[in-house]
């Protein structure tokens, strides 16, 4: 079992890394989403794994370790307030920038359907 | 209610507490009476900071238990004389930078005042905190504020610039949390004093493991240290964020050196056993890249505010070469640079905002434009700045490079560390000798109509720059004093093992 | 000669000498709107006093005395306040003075009305202070202090006219020359210092033996020397002293002829017992002061501009002073600084009446300059007397020192079997220094009559005129009495440079005929020639191009800002992906390094067995990361797709025992999907498929891989390794301690409530930070989706809207009882929080910003804020009773009816923090759904 | 009353759930009708269609029905979808409405939905057709009649309209 | 004590059949064509896996599991709703 | 009782699971979007129904008392799933997915996506 979770979180954080590596916001933010999954599935395994030992004191005779749950509930709180963080800082760099690329300078050509292009505008003039 | 018992704790509390109320009536949107209220924060900061570093000099180490728990289960904030010192210096360099703000940046956005406080918590925090996950907690705490306070005022550049930060971090907090976790597993503990005290002991089979999780660390700290290559977001966000925020920035960096102090140099340190010294043999070779890097940088600078950004890669570059020595002499040297080179790359921050404002188009391009309205003050406030960093007498940029190089002469490759450190110096010299003769003297057309620096702006520059002098006049006691730090944080392994079963 | 050392407080005498002048840099900053008599008088005081202290200490000085005073002033460096007056620094701190005073006399005349007299004043006086520190120091780190105060100081005062080009120019080149060597000599002195173990110049100077015997004295001498040689000008570090003459004249008087550049040849004197002595010494000095000394002469001989002539023939004389020191006698050392004293004197009156014909006739370019005997014969006079000296001519002083030197050239060894060379051509340098003497004589004086002077030429004002004169008397006075007039001078200097009794020697202007004299004739005579058949000499020079070092200089530093610029881009090119590849590949090789140590990753843990639930969930996981990473141009698909994973890791949690996770990943995870769908709106639907290159993916999928691999292999190393922890002390202390069974609760809210509580500080934050992001942003709102199909027109369908609004009841319900439960079963604020703020997210999704505008008007940044400052204040609760922060107390209590129930001072904790999480996540989402309505965030709150 | 209590159903509900979730104790009773009388007292403004529901006889009747017909159908629906896709006669139907309210029309549409075999799909803007998807049709006549019978109608009493 | 068995081999076989369906809703979901397909299969996913998450629960018999399964009832559906929104609207919050 | 009870159980799973195993079959093989449409409300009726009720009557069993929260699952169930139905097959609608060709009333689609009344 500890071999197949060993595979699952080194093929999430590959997955992550790859798209953390691309050139757009969003696949970037959409990888540090998944490296964040991976990440919270190592640090939870640093507790090693536990089968039916929830740590609920009465309910189990085998306990899993509680702590990296518990630091793991932390990362996954900031992991959320970071993600929606970095999302929307892709939105305006977006709307400063002109594009949704990391470096805000178009590397091939901007994707935008001419026709979904359009006049209204959602700022202050 | 004895608060003094819980003193430790203010450095944390007050700026939490304030960023707080200030969200709340009757402080929220009264930007004046946010001033005042952060003023007083910034004061009282400053106060405890004396007041424990005080305390840290007479009694040694301190412990505040969080929620009453014992180490190594609890929280533990420690307050030794580093940490103090490391306070001190926020308090002192956030009264100025807030300061500064109150000048007229703070009003550019919204929630200045309460996300200053927060970032001040989070610096705060780092510093104390005896706990490597709730170091990870401050460390989110001060990327986050700091990612907010990036973005005060808008601006293309400062957008752009915000992403490659922001993006950058968030990647670097994943191996936050996997070196974490590793530490976790080989541990057992996340109290760093616990850990300390056990690394000597290690299971040989979790030996491996420790360092993989301890050289992850590495790598993140050296991310927020501007260690070579990793040091490549720093320049442009510090350059392009609002003036105040890139003066407070200047102690960022100084976080993830420190941090590595903690972790690096007391945990894995002289007494790790088989674990002692593992960062050595990375940071030397990326410390000295870092320090070419940054002097190459500081050549290639084309503003003020850029070159001011690339001379705080430099000393960082010089501040990982005296972790990478690893002795106690080295700390010292490196504490007391870390000082003088945050609070001056601060001021220089802040000169160049001043210069910027009053150059018109040209802002603080190295190129001809209006004459500044203040040449005579701000020509004084920039040669105090620049020979501080350039580390020419009579600032203290001089006793910081001293120490280093005495610090180093024993070392076996004395000339590695010596010929880049004498040579960012030169470097320095030659960018900002260039650059204040072109911002100052190579005018042409007359000044902007405009009345000058706010005297708040002033203030701000005076309170840094004056530390500078004040660092050599007393230099012999801050250099003892940088002197019983490092010897605290180099013994803190064997000071734990008295205390801990 | 044994010197007494006396160290009292009386000696404050001693220190008072370069305070004084450092006091006085305030006095004309802040008398020089009273104008400039007064200010010269005033500014003047402080020195002058400070001459007079020097004065009064000169007998003792001369009778063998050396004065110290000393303090400590950072030990740990070895830095010390430290000052001692000796022979040397006698003879020095008189130069300083003495032409100090007269340079300020003459400058006062010299300025022009729009110059600012004050500030010149101050960086006169701030440099004369440098360089009393430097002569008077008895400390080597405090030399160094005050060696590059003079830098400083020389930068401002040759950038004095700063609008000029080759001012800034020429000030930044001294600066950086001088600079450097500074940055050297303070290399040398700290080698020196840690060869020494001390810094004390005195206890340095006693360690000749242990210096020259140690291993690093070749680097010292050549870092030395390089300092020396950068300072004093000396071949090929000379060429920024001729730029330097941008400054105007007094400067140049004083800084580059008198005093700063012969702080080089001062540390080469001060340092000649210790350093010396070596055949490493003597042939690099000895060979860099004879090349300083022909190559400034020779290419003294064609500079048209006076000072450029000067300023050549000061680099010549420099040399010389140095070539002395290079060679192996101490006769030769008595005779450098003999020549010191008189160089100073001739070269500082030179300089002065260059200045006066410039500020007279305008104009300082010997081809228009002629005749000038004429129209100012006292000033003529007086400017031939010196320049005689300056070629050596009899009863003058120039020639007693240049006869020394030629009589220490002829007993040389230094150069082997070449020695014979030295005198050779030390008197093709004194034939030359005729030379070129002739042609400032004969060029400006005589020639015929000046061309196209802007100014008819006259005699200045009467007291510019004095300092000449009185530098002038003094060449006369040296040079026929020498002995009476610096003989005892001389001997106390020597005396402090030899560090020995002195040997036998005389200043007498005859010697009789000797070798030396001949020498000076062949000199003279040669001289004479040379000018007179210039012609030749100057058509031979014109075939080269002319240099202009200042221009090189520039060109130098261009390129090398240009080169790093280019470098710089070389090795940072703006682009996110490297940086990140970056920091991947370096974590990647620090955490895979450990593991290529180890033998295998498995540890002594056995494994569980596999069972099928689990293959399936993991094959799940797998597809579910596989096609999210597939998907990843098709923006919505990726996100249905990393749906999956977000599910499965839930689930996971909840099979390997963490119920608490399971419930958070999944609350935070439909969080997440809203927020990605929010922003996608505005966001491009697909990303190009040509966004990378082939050969990118497969180096990034490679890069990914390997960190897959390592992060794999170390989570399965620490899977199967046992683990003792700290926590059994959480699981033994959860109930008795923390009142709850739930003990990844308890840990949350108690044994760690302080890292919840900088979490939902986190959380706070970045809400805060999301609404400045949003506020005053501008975005193009689609009005058509990707296929350019326009949007439905049902905006809150019915359906929807009315189940949405059924269903909030029972969601706060819920979460109500998983806020309750949390201490003792798996639940607690934050989900609870999350539950909440989603189901009033869901409110906004059905039925529109407007409709829950007039429901819920809430502050959330309020909110936010009074969920903080619970959580802040349930902690701070425990001061109340003296305990730490965040200390928790719950009890039991007993109704009637209701039986046993628990009351925890963690729940207003969890509350705050039930609170926070409610409000940020509103923050964020409401604020971005509402970024397309009118209630869009607005800059400038809060 | 109406300020103290502003849905009372809704009050009745959430208690019956709260004791559903926790089980049954005196304190768990104080504390479901604390929650009980807070919840709608926060929630009232964002609800818009006050049930007027009132026969819960009916409403019983109506449930049980809905359950047995799950059952029924679920069987048929099962033997069609593991049966050939070739043998299935999908297809729209549109119902014509005799019932009005929004919350009345709600719950028609989602017990549609809820039996196998259909799914509503969309009111007409005017609320007065209701789609549906059916998975196999014999008779689009039948499907009409059997829901209007089975349910509209009940529903209709239900809440008298 | 047989009849455990048989209940121990029906929870067994139930759960092969909930994976068994989670395998084909995934299935579905990369198959799609069409977006609205995938997001039925990942509607379908979350709620075969409250099935899932209730059987792990009579297996280790625990109730510690329930209040996964509702959160999921209750998540679930906000996740479909906001996505078939963005489909419809584009602006899920308007 | 107990055996009874464990039998009970074991059927109602078995059931429960039949359903959804055959909700997920026709997701996967029916033809069209909308056919498949009907997956998940079968999933949801009677197989997780089924599941919950087994669960509860286990629950009940082992524990001793009457353990039936399961029914507020089943109660969010019951209101939610209609309306992701509703929801889908609007957004499928007005994304034109294709209905079967041989759809009765194939032509009302694009009706229903304007919510008009049939003619
Ligand atoms: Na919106
Ligand atoms: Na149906």
């Amino acid at each position: 079992m500890e071999t197949l979770y060993a595979i699952c979180v080194g093929a999430m954080t590959t997955g992550g890394v790859f798209l953390v590596l691309r050139g757009y916001t969003f696949a970037v933010v959409l990888g540090l989403t998944l490296l964040s999954y991976a990440v919270n599935l190592f640090l939870f395994a640093s507790g090693r794994l536990v089968v039916n030992g929830a740590v609920i004191l009465g309910e189990s005779d085998n306990y899993a370790d509680p702590l990296p749950q518990a630091l793991v509930l932390t990362a996954i709180v900031i992991g959320f307030a970071m993600t929606a963080f970095a999302l929307i800082l892709a939105l305006r760099a977006r709307s400063d920038l002109g594009n949704d690329q990391v470096d805000g300078k178009t590397q091939i050509y901007d994707e935008l359907p001419n026709k979904a292009r359009n006049a209204r505008q959602a700022g202050d003039d | 209610m004895d608060l003094m018992q819980h003193l430790i704790f203010f450095p944390v509390l007050l700026p939490l507490l304030a960023g707080i109320l200030l969200l709340l009536p009757p402080l929220n949107g009264h930007l004046d009476r946010q001033r005042v209220a952060v003023f007083l924060i910034n004061v009282l900061l400053l106060l405890t900071a004396v007041a424990l570093l005080q305390k840290s000099i007479a009694a040694g180490p301190q412990m505040y238990m969080m929620g009453d728990w014992q180490a190594p289960f609890g929280i533990a904030l420690i307050n030794d004389r580093l940490a103090s010192v490391m306070l001190l210096l926020t308090a002192l360099l956030s009264l100025a930078a807030h300061t500064y703000a109150c000048a007229g940046d703070d009003g550019r956005g919204p929630f200045f005042h309460p996300l200053f406080m927060f970032q001040v918590m989070g610096i705060n925090g780092a510093f104390l905190t005896g706990d490597i996950f709730n170091l990870f907690v401050f460390f989110e705490i001060l990327l986050i504020a700091s990612y907010s306070l990036l973005i005060h005022g808008g601006g293309k550049q400062r957008t752009q610039a915000a992403v490659h930060y922001v993006l950058l971090n968030l990647a670097g907090s994943s191996f936050f949390l996997f070196g974490l976790g590793v530490l976790y597993a080989a541990f057992g503990t996340l109290n760093m004093a616990d850990m300390a005290h056990k690394a000597a002991q290690l299971d040989a089979d979790d030996i491996a493991l420790a360092k993989s999780g301890a050289l992850l660390l590495l790598v993140v700290f050296g991310l927020k240290a501007a260690l070579l290559p990793l040091h490549f977001w720093l320049p442009r966000t510090y350059a392009f964020t609002s003036t105040p925020v890139a003066a407070l920035f200047a102690i960022m960096t100084k976080v993830g050196i420190y941090s590595i102090w903690r972790v690096h140099t007391a945990i894995f340190g002289d007494y790790g056993g088989e674990l002692a010294g593992l960062a050595v043999g990375w940071l030397w070779p990326l410390a000295w890249l870092t320090l070419v890097a940054g002097v190459v940088a500081v050549l290639a600078s084309q503003t003020l505010k850029m070159l001011t950004a690339n001379l705080v890669v430099v000393s960082a570059g010089t501040l990982l070469l005296t972790l990478a020595l690893n002795d106690v002499q080295a700390t010292a040297a490196g504490l007391y640079y870390l000082i003088h080179s945050t609070l001056l790359s601060a001021a220089l921050f802040m000169i160049a905002g001043l210069i910027q404002e009053q150059r018109g188009q040209s802002q603080d391009r190295f190129v001809r434009g209006r004459p500044v309205v203040q040449p005579v003050l701000l020509g004084i406030f920039f040669m105090v700045a620049a020979l501080g960093l350039i580390g020419m007498p009579p600032f203290s940029g001089f006793v910081g490079k001293i120490l280093i190089l005495q610090a180093s002469s024993a070392a076996v490759d004395a000339a590695w560390i010596w010929a880049p450190l004498l040579i960012s110096g030169l470097a320095a010299m030659v960018m900002l000798s260039r650059a204040g003769s072109t911002l100052f003297w190579r005018a042409q057309g007359q000044p902007a109509q405009s009345d000058g620096a706010e005297p708040l702006k002033i203030v701000a520059v005076l309170l840094l720059l004056g530390a500078s002098p004040l660092m050599v006049v007393f230099g012999g006691p801050l250099s003892e004093l940088t002197l019983a730090a490092a010897e605290e944080l180099h013994r803190a392994p064997v000071a734990v093992a008295e205390v801990m079963p | 000669m044994t010197a007494i050392f006396r160290n009292e407080t009386l000696f404050m005498t001693l220190l008072w000498i370069p305070l004084l002048p450092l006091l006085g840099t305030l006095v004309p900053l802040l008398v020089y709107r009273f104008g400039r008599r007064v200010t010269l008088a005033l500014t003047a005081m402080p020195p002058a006093v400070s001459l007079v202290l020097v004065l009064s200490l000169m007998p003792g000085v001369f009778n063998g005395e050396v004065f110290r005073w000393q303090m400590e002033w950072i030990p740990q460096i070895g830095l010390s306040l430290a000052f001692h007056l000796d022979g040397l620094g006698l003879l020095f701190s008189l130069l300083i003075l003495g032409i100090g005073l007269l340079v300020l006399l003459y400058a006062r005349y010299y300025l022009s009305e729009r110059d600012h007299m004050g500030r010149f004043y101050a960086y006169l006086i701030l440099f004369m202070t440098a360089m009393l520190g430097v002569v008077l120091s008895d400390n080597l780190l405090q030399l160094w202090l005050f060696w590059e105060l003079t830098s400083i100081s020389s930068f401002l005062l040759i950038s004095f006219w700063s609008q000029k080009t080759e001012a800034r120019k020429g000030a930044r080149m001294a600066l950086t020359i001088t600079g450097a060597g500074g940055l050297c000599l303070l290399a040398a002195f700290i080698l020196i210092g840690e060869a020494c173990g001390t810094y004390s110049l005195r206890e340095v100077l006693a360690s000749g033996d242990l210096l020259r015997n140690s291993a690093a004295y070749p680097v010292i001498i050549i870092l030395f020397l390089l300092g020396a040689f950068t300072k004093s000008a000396q071949f090929p570090f000379h060429f920024w002293l001729p730029h330097a003459m941008a400054a105007p004249t007094p400067v140049s008087s004083y800084l580059h002829s008198a005093t700063m550049v012969k702080a080089g040849v001062f540390l080469l004197a001060r340092f000649y017992p210790v350093l010396s002595g070596t055949d490493l010494w003597f042939a690099i000095v000895s060979v860099v002061g004879l090349a300083t000394l022909l190559l400034g002469a020779y290419t003294a001989l064609f500079k048209h501009d006076l000072k450029g002539l000067l300023a050549y023939s000061t680099i010549s004389h420099l040399g010389l002073i140095t070539l002395l020191f290079g060679l192996d006698t101490e006769l030769a050392a008595i005779a450098a600084v003999f020549h010191i004293i008189n160089h100073a004197v001739f070269k500082a009156s030179l300089f002065m009446a260059a200045g006066i014909i410039d500020h007279e006739s305008g104009s300082r370019d010997m081809r228009q300059l002629n005749g000038l005997m004429k129209y100012m014969p006292y000033t003529a006079t007086l400017a031939m007397v010196a320049a005689a000296s300056m070629a050596g001519v009899p009863l003058l002083n120039g020639f007693l020192s240049k006869e020394m030197l030629f009589a220490e050239t002829l007993h040389q060894s230094t150069l082997g079997s070449l020695s014979w060379l030295i005198p050779v051509l030390a008197t093709l340098g004194g034939a030359l220094a005729v030379a070129y003497s002739l042609r400032f004589i004969h060029d400006v004086f005589f020639n015929g009559e000046p061309v196209n002077l802007p100014r008819k030429p006259h005699e200045p004002p009467r007291y510019m005129r004095v300092p000449v004169e009185i530098l002038v008397v003094i060449c006369l006075l040296v040079g026929i009495i020498p002995d009476i007039t610096v003989g005892r001078l001389l001997d106390a200097a020597a005396g402090a440079v030899l560090q020995a009794p002195l040997p036998d020697f005389s200043l007498a202007v005859w010697h009789g005929f000797n070798m030396p004299l001949l020498m000076s004739l062949v000199a003279v005579v040669g001289g004479s020639i040379l000018y007179i058949n210039r012609r030749h000499l100057f058509d031979f020079q014109g075939q080269f191009a002319d240099i202009d070092a200042k221009h090189e200089f520039e060109k130098c530093v261009q390129w090398l800002t240009a080169a790093a610029g280019r470098l710089q881009q070389l090795i940072d090119n703006g682009r996110l992906q490297r940086y990140i590849t970056w920091l991947v590949m370096l974590s990647l090789a620090v955490a895979g390094w450990p593991l290529l140590q180890l033998d295998s990753a498995a540890g002594s843990r056995a494994e569980m067995p596999l069972e099928l639930p689990v293959l399936i969930g993991g094959a799940l996981l797998l597809i579910g990361t596989v096609t999210t990473v597939i998907f990843s141009h098709l923006r919505l698909l990726a996100l249905v797709m990393i749906s999956i994973v977000g599910l499965i890791v839930a689930i996971a949690f909840a099979y390997f025992s963490a119920p608490d996770l399971a419930l958070t990943q999944l609350s935070v995870e439909v969080a997440t999907i809203i927020l990605f769908l929010l922003a996608l709106y505005f966001l491009p639907q697909k990303t190009p498929l040509k966004e990378s290159t082939t050969q990118r993916i497969v180096r990034d999928l490679g890069i990914a891989s390997a960190v897959g691999a390592v992060i794999g292999t170390l989570c399965y190393a620490m899977l199967t390794r046992p683990l003792a922890s700290i926590s059994d002390f959480f699981i033994a202390n959860s109930k008795t301690g923390g009142g709850g069974t739930n003990v990844v609760n308890v840990i949350l809210v108690d044994f760690r409530g302080f890292d919840t509580m900088g979490e939902i500080t986190v959380l706070g934050i970045a809400a805060l930070g999301i609404y400045k992001l949003l506020a005053g942003m501008r975005l193009y709102i689609p009005r058509a989706d990707q296929d350019g199909q326009s949007w439905s027109k049902d905006k809150n369908p019915l359906m929807l809207a009315l189940v949405s609004q059924s269903l909030l009841p029972l969601a706060l319900l819920v979460s109500a009882y998983i806020f309750l439960r949390g201490h003792n079963m798996p639940g607690g604020g934050f989900i609870a929080g999350l539950i909440t703020a989603i189901a009033l997210v869901q409110q906004y999704v059905a039925h529109g910003v407007a409709w829950m505008k007039e429901r819920l008007n809430l502050h959330y940044h309020a909110l936010i804020a009074t969920g903080l400052l619970l959580a802040v204040l349930s902690g701070l609760g425990s001061w109340l009773f003296g305990r730490p922060f965040l200390t928790t107390w719950f009890d039991h209590f007993h109704l009637p009816l209701i039986g046993e129930f628990e009351l925890a001072s963690a729940m207003v904790f969890d509350f705050g923090v039930y609170l926070t999480v409610i409000g940020a996540t509103l923050l964020i989402l409401a604020n971005l759904g509402q970024l397309t309505t009118s209630e869009r965030p607005k800059a400038g709150e809060g | 009353m109406k300020a103290v209590f502003p849905m009372p159903l809704h009050s009745a509900l959430l208690l019956l759930v709260w004791l559903l979730l926790n089980g049954f104790s005196a304190g768990q009773l104080v504390l479901g009708l604390f929650l009980g009388w807070l919840i709608p007292l926060i929630t009232a403004p964002y609800t818009d269609h006050q049930s007027r529901a009132g026969k819960p006889l009916l409403i019983g009747r109506y449930i049980l029905r809905l359950l047995w017909d799950i059952l029924v159908s679920n069987i048929e629906v099962a033997r069609r979808v593991l049966g050939r896709n070739r043998k299935l006669n999908p297809g729209f139907i549109a119902y014509p409405l005799a019932l009005t309210g929004d919350f009345p029309l709600t719950v028609l549409a989602s017990t549609i939905s809820l039996t196998p075999g259909t799914v509503s799909v969309d009111f007409s803007e005017d609320k007065r057709w209701l789609y549906i998807h059916a998975l196999h049709i014999d008779s689009e006549d039948a499907i009409i009649s059997d829901i209007r019978q089975r349910y509209e109608q009940p529903l209709r009493e239900i809440f008298s309209c | 004590m047989l009849s455990s068995v048989i209940l121990d081999s029906a929870i067994m076989v139930t759960a092969g059949l909930v994976l068994l369906a989670l395998l084909m809703n995934v299935w579905r979901m990369l198959k799609g064509p069409s977006v609205a397909d995938r997001i039925l299969a990942l509607d379908t996913l979350y709620i075969n896996s409250i099935a899932l998450i209730i059987l792990l629960g009579l297996y280790n018999g625990s109730p510690l599991y329930f209040e996964g399964a509702l959160l999921i009832a209750m998540l679930g559906f906000v996740s479909t709703a906001a996505l078939s929104k963005y489909l419809l609207r584009g602006d899920i919050i308007e | 009782m107990d055996d009874v009870i464990n039998i009970a159980v074991a059927l109602l799973l078995l059931t429960g699971g039949f359903f959804i195993f055959v909700g997920s079959v026709g997701l996967m093989k029916l033809p069209d979007f909308f056919t498949r449409l009907h997956a998940p409300t079968k999933a949801t009726t009677l197989g997780i129904g089924s599941v919950l009720m087994a669960s509860m009557l286990l629950t009940s069993l082992r524990d001793g008392g009457l353990s039936i929260h399961e029914l507020v699952i089943s109660l969010f169930l019951f209101i939610t799933a209609p309306v992701s139905a509703y929801m889908m097959a609007k957004a499928a609608l007005h994304k034109k997915v294709e209905p079967l060709q041989r759809t009765r009333q194939r032509e009302l689609s694009s009706r229903i996506t304007r919510r008009q009344p049939p003619e």
